[in-house]
């Protein structure tokens, strides 16, 4: 997984250029010239480097992507895709490499956060965000604001409106009907107990690691759990 | 028509790369079969589609025809002009009961001696496959 | 500047299919109501569905399920406007990319467009590819001069930040209807309503949504960038802040929350969606633009607003 | 009756060792209409070429073949051996058995019977070949150069130093081109304009160029020799003749509103201006979309201040029509405008300005007499950043090519920054450095070494305005693979070179091809550079491709060598392989004529009807046409259908 000969295959990122559905345009034109790790928000900010990891799927270093700690770093934000010279559609790179990984057996964790919360209110209610508030600093602000009890749907009743959107019945079980034909439920039903590899590969040292949790603002860390 | 073991080939080059390119497998001494006879032109563009017609009337097992690479001819488009002509050329080959597989068109430059001489090898080969199938064929036993 | 040649291709139609987002409903209902409120003054007839669900972007990029899966649900939400013939407005950045990048996918490859098809056609739907989709802030500046005529209670003094959001400049740097680096679209849209801009240096910056950051727990990688974000925009003393993505939009507001509430730092600036903006300054109902619903309170927002207004309308007689 | 005589040569034993040239020699002098036959060890050799002569003699021979190496070896030397003994030399074929057959073949018998094979063709062949003689075309001793930058100079001065006449064309106002506008060169630091002005005279004293200022190519007819080509003078409304210089004008001029071209629009100037002081000629327009007098009918200050009554504000517009020879197109380059760089700031940053301005900037004829400051607030920038490839190697917003120029010419700028302020920082964000010249690369670590440049292997990502008036560079040290944020007081693009924006235009008049960003072709990338495809027109400097000063110069004095051989005979002689149509088996179709690369074919009346006609000194011989021509109307002498179907014959 590290740069032996032995991974150096001819063509392995062709390959790859299957699996990224023609979505991205080729890999292989890139540059390296470091436009698109210039101002990455996640590359600013972690170790986390969109040119590298263009480099190592070049040079067959595959496995090492797929496995590295950076991968499920990515914004989205699509600012390297905005200054590319050479066009290359990154961020769906990325989001197809992530699939390798997870084919791979690397950052199930990852996928698994978002399942409960967010997944599963898609497949009960059609929408993938709930109206439920999670955030009590925020559910306070709003009840100040609104002159309610800070529920989504006192707000909306105070504002003339159904309690709740609605998407019907219907709806509902097309979606079902979609999700059960094309393998979501299954994933669903698996991803809990799909077992997690320990991500392998770091770009950064683990002092960066460290160094990285304290960027920006010291103060995050140790306040992260204390509310919600 | 002579009966030889070799099938005979005709090479019909340009002047500018493919033809220097023959005389370069010649003096880097790469050797390829006897019977491929070279016809100097000045420009695969020169190439009437009649002269590989010719050739097939005089008796040649294979017709090889090869200009400049693309962008790269001495007279600026004249290996366009052929290409289209003998992709057409090549058609009609085949209409009039000839395998088309009998006619070759490459690109050697005049720096690709090796090529032109595994081209002429290559060829040679192909074409004694083809001996076993009669070189004239009716039209629909091709069209299988 | 915006481009011509796109501004050219965007059609505004009589009647138009309103495609609401998830963030809107559940979090932000001006952002929904307040758009149902304004096309119609524009003249524009909007039309919502019962029938259409979340637009699958999300479980995408989340990687929770595959194209595959997703792919015939933007197909499904796409052939509900088809149904009525009508071209999609989007509220949502997140939703105007997955319908129009999916939707163009599967236009361009008719194989993945016919199995698509299978499928919808088990639930009675067709995906035909026929209808467009178009961001609201496209429809919005086609309507400008509309907007500017019918402006009704003009922003004059008031001052405001903008944010465009990542997935509709950057995500379509080519076909956007302005430049990714230098757009001026909500810029003129709210000069022309009477407000006043105030450039800051990280306009351009991510709100560190990003998607997935805050979702993953990654607060380390994320909210550095709200963070830089809010002390630019906190920097120019904005009356409010425009954005066009309830996304980034909610990133913005609660995010603020979250730090007065961690003590660093004091930010109490609203941020609001350019169709509440269109809409308080096209008179609708106060209250159907839905500020309650926002964690940074709108309160000296409005006071501020109704001051100047009350002194306009004085000076005025 | 054709009486042919074979030579077969054994070139040493390169020939003989395998193949049985006695044997070859045998069977040929059988064969119908060879009167004579006879091998030897060098037939190239002296003594070989008296042989054939002899035999000419002695044997009355009309036809010759020889039979050793390749025709492109010793063609020409044979042919002399027949000129020598007044014979036609286009009566001689080759066979070649040495390239072709003795090198190529290990198997002796299979050698000597395709040498044969060789041999006979040649002999069934050169029956057919009949004489043929070059054609002489007459030619006009005088050369066009278009464009007045360094290359089009070089070019000028060197023909007409070669006492030939040269009339130099030049669109904008003075000569000079874009080396006028540079501060310093590398790699030797020289100051530009101390090296180019005195060139410039020069070319104004030269008693054998005509200087045509502000011109440009209306269309060319002719073919190499006899170019016909009108030239448009726009209007500058300042009589040439009367301007005595004195720039008293353009000191008094009230409508200051239009960019400074010279300046790249760092300032304004005068609407009647003469772009720099050392401007060649020293005289003076008028810039009509600006003028109060031209656009209002108000003013009219210059005519009157005028002490050598020069001003015209009726001029119009000339078309001048030439004859020459040979034509140079050396019209260079442009700037790319980065304004599509959005991310750069579009344009709207006052402090980060392109390469040329940069040269302006520090230059001491520049807006702010050689002092290095930023022209937002008219600071000390105490830091730099050079932003290189922007344009070149991106086919995303600018070009796919590389622009050549920039690495070294960023080099200089943080020289030149890091001597107007020893204390301040310079950055160069580059992806390669490209310095292979000579003394380049060491030019570039001096740079670095010395002058302490910093240099960084990351392309500028963003560029973002502080509150402060600083930019923010965003970029990656690629090298440790960590993203970097340079706060700096002015930042310097590295713009691409690209074609100017009318080279497509003149190219189609000239009849020239062009690449797909819009440089001009060369007729071969190697063998032929300054040469086109079109016979008599050559090119110099940047409008073939991106080049600094010294290549430009060079092409320059290439294609005006090009020029001076060509100029050195006085008619033309061209190989008489080309074209002929007979006109009474043409059906006028004139597809051969679309398919002519060099326009060589034209419309004739014939009797009542049109036919195609070739046009000698244009035609190149390629056969393209023959191989068209539906009706067998047109045969390539040298190469007709009787000739090659004869080699066919197996």
């Amino acid at each position: 997984m590290r740069e032996s000969q032995l991974d150096w295959l001819p063509g392995y990122d062709k390959k790859f250029a299957e699996v990224t559905h023609d979505m991205v345009n080729d890999l292989e034109k890139c540059l390296q010239c470091g436009k698109c790790t210039s101002q990455c928000p996640a590359a600013k900010i972690s170790s986390y480097n969109p040119r590298r990891i263009i480099r190592d799927l070049r040079v067959g270093n595959i496995e090492k992507v797929i496995s590295s700690q950076e991968l499920w770093l990515c914004f989205f934000c699509g600012s390297c895709y905005a200054v590319c010279p050479r066009d290359i559609n990154f961020p769906y790179a990325v989001a197809m490499i992530r699939y390798a990984a997870l084919d791979k057996g690397y950052g199930w964790s990852e996928v698994q956060k978002v399942k409960d919360p967010y997944a599963q209110d898609y497949y009960k209610t059609g929408l993938s965000v709930s109206p439920h508030e999670t955030n009590l600093g925020v559910k306070k602000e709003v009840a100040k604001n609104s002159h309610t009890d800070g529920r989504m749907s006192s707000v909306r009743e105070k504002m003339g409106i159904a309690p709740e959107r609605e998407v019907s019945e219907q709806a509902i079980s097309e979606i079902r009907f979609i999700a059960d034909a094309t393998g979501m439920t299954d994933l669903f039903k698996d991803i809990d107990k799909k077992e997690n590899k320990e991500k392998q590969w770091n770009y950064g040292s683990p002092a960066d690691m460290v160094k990285i949790k304290r960027a920006g603002n010291d103060k995050f860390e140790d306040l992260q759990d204390k509310e919600d | 028509m002579k009966m030889n073991k070799e099938p005979q080939i005709l090479g019909i080059l340009c002047k500018w790369c493919s033809y220097t390119g023959a005389d370069l497998a010649g003096t880097s001494r790469f050797t390829y079969p006897a019977n491929v006879k070279i016809v100097q032109v000045p420009c695969s563009g020169r190439v009437d589609p009649v002269m590989i017609f010719k050739a097939f009337v005089e008796g040649y097992d294979g017709v090889m025809v090869s200009g400049c690479h693309p962008g790269d001819c001495h007279y600026g488009t004249g290996n366009y002009h052929a290409r289209r002509k003998l992709a057409v050329a090549r058609r009609l080959l085949n209409f009039v009961g000839i395998n088309y597989d009998r006619m070759h068109f490459t690109w050697i430059s005049a720096a690709e001696g090796k090529k032109f001489a595994d081209e002429c090898t290559q060829f040679t080969q192909q074409l004694k496959d083809l001996a076993d199938k009669p070189k004239t064929l009716a039209r629909k036993e091709l069209a299988k | 500047m915006p481009r011509q040649e796109i501004l050219d291709k965007i059609k505004v139609s009589e009647k138009m299919f309103l495609f609401k987002p998830c963030v809107g409903s559940n979090k932000y209902p001006g952002i929904i109501t307040s758009a149902e409120d304004i096309f119609p003054k524009l003249d524009v007839e909007i039309e919502t569905s019962e029938d259409q669900a979340c637009c699958g972007g999300f479980l995408t990029f989340t990687n929770v399920a595959q194209p595959t899966s997703t792919m015939p649900a933007v197909a499904r939400n796409l052939a509900l406007a088809e149904e009525k013939g009508l071209d999609t407005i989007t509220l949502c950045n997140g939703c105007y990319t997955f319908l129009t990048e999916f939707g163009h996918f599967m236009n361009d490859r008719p194989p993945v467009k016919g199995v698509v098809n299978v499928i919808l056609s088990m639930i009675g739907r067709e995906f035909k590819g026929s209808q467009s989709v178009y961001h609201s802030i496209e429809i919005l500046y086609k309507l400008k001069d509309k907007i500017r005529e019918r402006t009704i209670r003009p922003l004059e003094g008031m001052k405001f930040a903008t944010h465009y959001g990542c997935h509709y400049l950057f995500a379509f740097k080519k076909t956007a209807i302005d430049d990714p680096f230098m757009p001026s679209v909500i810029e003129e849209l709210v000069r022309d309503m009477g407000g006043e801009i105030v450039e800051y240096p990280e306009a351009r910056s991510c709100c560190g949504t990003g998607l997935t950051q805050v979702i993953l727990h990654k607060e380390e990688i994320s909210l550095p960038h709200t963070k830089t974000k809010l002390d630019s925009i906190q920097s120019v003393k904005p009356d409010a802040v425009i954005g066009v993505c309830p996304y980034c939009i909610a990133q913005l507001d609660r995010m603020q929350q979250k730090f007065n509430y961690r003590k660093i730092g004091k930010y109490e600036t609203p941020v609001i969606h350019i169709t509440q903006l269109i809409g308080l300054a096209l008179g609708i109902e106060e209250k159907r633009l839905g500020f309650g619903a926002h964690a940074i309170s709108f309160d000296k927002f409005m006071q501020k607003f109704h001051k100047l207004e009350k002194a306009r309308g004085e000076k005025n007689g | 009756m054709a009486r042919i005589g074979v030579f077969i040569c054994h070139c040493g034993i390169n020939i003989s060792s395998t193949v049985d040239v006695e044997k070859v020699t045998a069977t040929v002098k059988e064969l119908p209409d060879v009167a004579f036959a006879m091998d030897y060890k060098f037939m190239c050799s002296s003594p070989g070429q008296n042989m054939i002569r002899n035999a000419i003699r002695e044997h009355e021979l009309n036809r010759i073949v020889v039979a050793s190496c390749s025709p492109s070896m010793h063609l020409p030397t044979f042919q002399k051996a027949l000129l020598n003994e007044q014979m036609n030399p286009y009566l001689i074929s080759m066979a070649n058995i040495r390239e072709q057959c003795s090198w190529v073949t290990k198997d002796r018998e299979a050698a000597t019977q395709k040498a044969l094979d060789l041999v006979t063709r040649q002999i069934k062949r050169v029956s057919h070949q009949d004489e043929l003689f070059d054609i002489d075309v007459e030619l006009h001793k005088t050369a066009l150069v278009i464009g007045g930058g360094i290359a089009g100079i070089q070019a000028a001065l060197d023909i007409a130093d070669g006492d030939r006449k040269v009339i130099l064309v030049e669109k904008s106002p003075s000569l000079g081109g874009k080396m006028a506008q540079l501060d310093e060169t590398f790699p030797t630091l020289d100051c530009s304009q101390c090296i180019l002005t005195p060139k410039m005279v020069e070319v104004a004293q030269h008693p054998n160029i005509r200087i045509m200022v502000n011109s440009t190519i209306g269309k060319v007819d002719g073919f190499v020799g006899n170019f016909k080509v009108t030239i448009n003078r726009k209007a500058t409304y300042v009589d040439e003749d009367k301007c005595i210089g004195c720039g008293v004008c353009q000191s008094k001029c009230p409508s200051e509103v239009a960019p400074n071209e010279f300046n790249a629009g760092l300032e304004k100037r005068p609407s009647i201006y003469i772009p720099f002081p050392q401007a060649v000629p020293a005289v003076p327009i008028i810039d009509p979309e600006n003028c109060l007098k031209l656009t209002k009918g108000t003013c009219g200050i210059c005519e009157k201040v005028c002490p050598a009554e020069a001003i015209r504000y009726d001029d119009e517009p000339k078309e001048i029509e030439v004859e020459v020879g040979a034509i140079i197109a050396a019209i260079g380059y442009r700037e790319m405008n980065p304004s599509v760089y959005t991310e750069y700031g579009g344009n709207r940053y006052p402090d980060v300005i392109t390469g040329l301005q940069f040269e302006r900037l520090v230059s001491s004829t520049g807006p702010t007499g050689g002092e290095l400051i930023r022209l937002s607030d008219g600071k000390v920038p105490r830091r730099i950043v050079f932003v290189k490839c922007v344009g070149s190697r991106d086919e995303d917003k600018g070009h796919t090519y590389c622009s050549g120029i920039c690495c070294m010419y960023t080099a200089k700028h943080a020289m030149l920054y890091k001597h107007h302020v020893p204390d301040g920082d310079a950055y160069v964000c580059y992806i390669d450095i490209r310095s292979p010249g000579k003394s380049y690369d060491e030019f570039v670590r001096r740079a670095i070494e010395e002058d302490d440049v910093r240099y960084l292997r990351g392309r500028a990502g963003r560029i973002m305005k502080l509150k402060n008036g600083q930019y923010r560079v965003y970029t990656e040290d690629t090298l440790i693979g960590r993203p970097v944020a340079i706060d700096a007081d002015m930042v310097v693009l590295a713009s691409a070179v690209e074609p100017q924006g009318d080279a497509i235009k003149l190219a189609q008049i000239l009849g020239i091809s062009y690449d797909k960003d819009g440089f001009f072709n060369e007729a071969h990338p190697k063998l032929k550079p300054v040469e086109t495809a079109t016979a008599g027109i050559f090119l110099a400097g940047a409008c073939q491709g991106p080049k600094d000063i010294p290549a430009s110069v060079q092409q320059g004095s290439a294609a005006a060598a090009k020029v001076l051989s060509l100029f050195a005979r006085d008619t033309l002689k061209k190989s008489a392989r080309i074209a002929m149509v007979d006109p009474s088996a043409c059906t006028g179709c004139l597809t051969c004529a679309y398919v002519c690369h060099y326009s060589a074919i034209e419309e004739a009346d014939f009797g009542r009807r049109k036919v195609s006609k070739v046009i000698s000194g244009k035609c190149q011989g390629c056969g393209a046409c023959v191989a068209t021509c539906k009706g067998s109307a047109i045969t390539l002498a040298g190469f007709s259908d009787d000739e090659l179907f004869e080699e066919i014959v197996l």
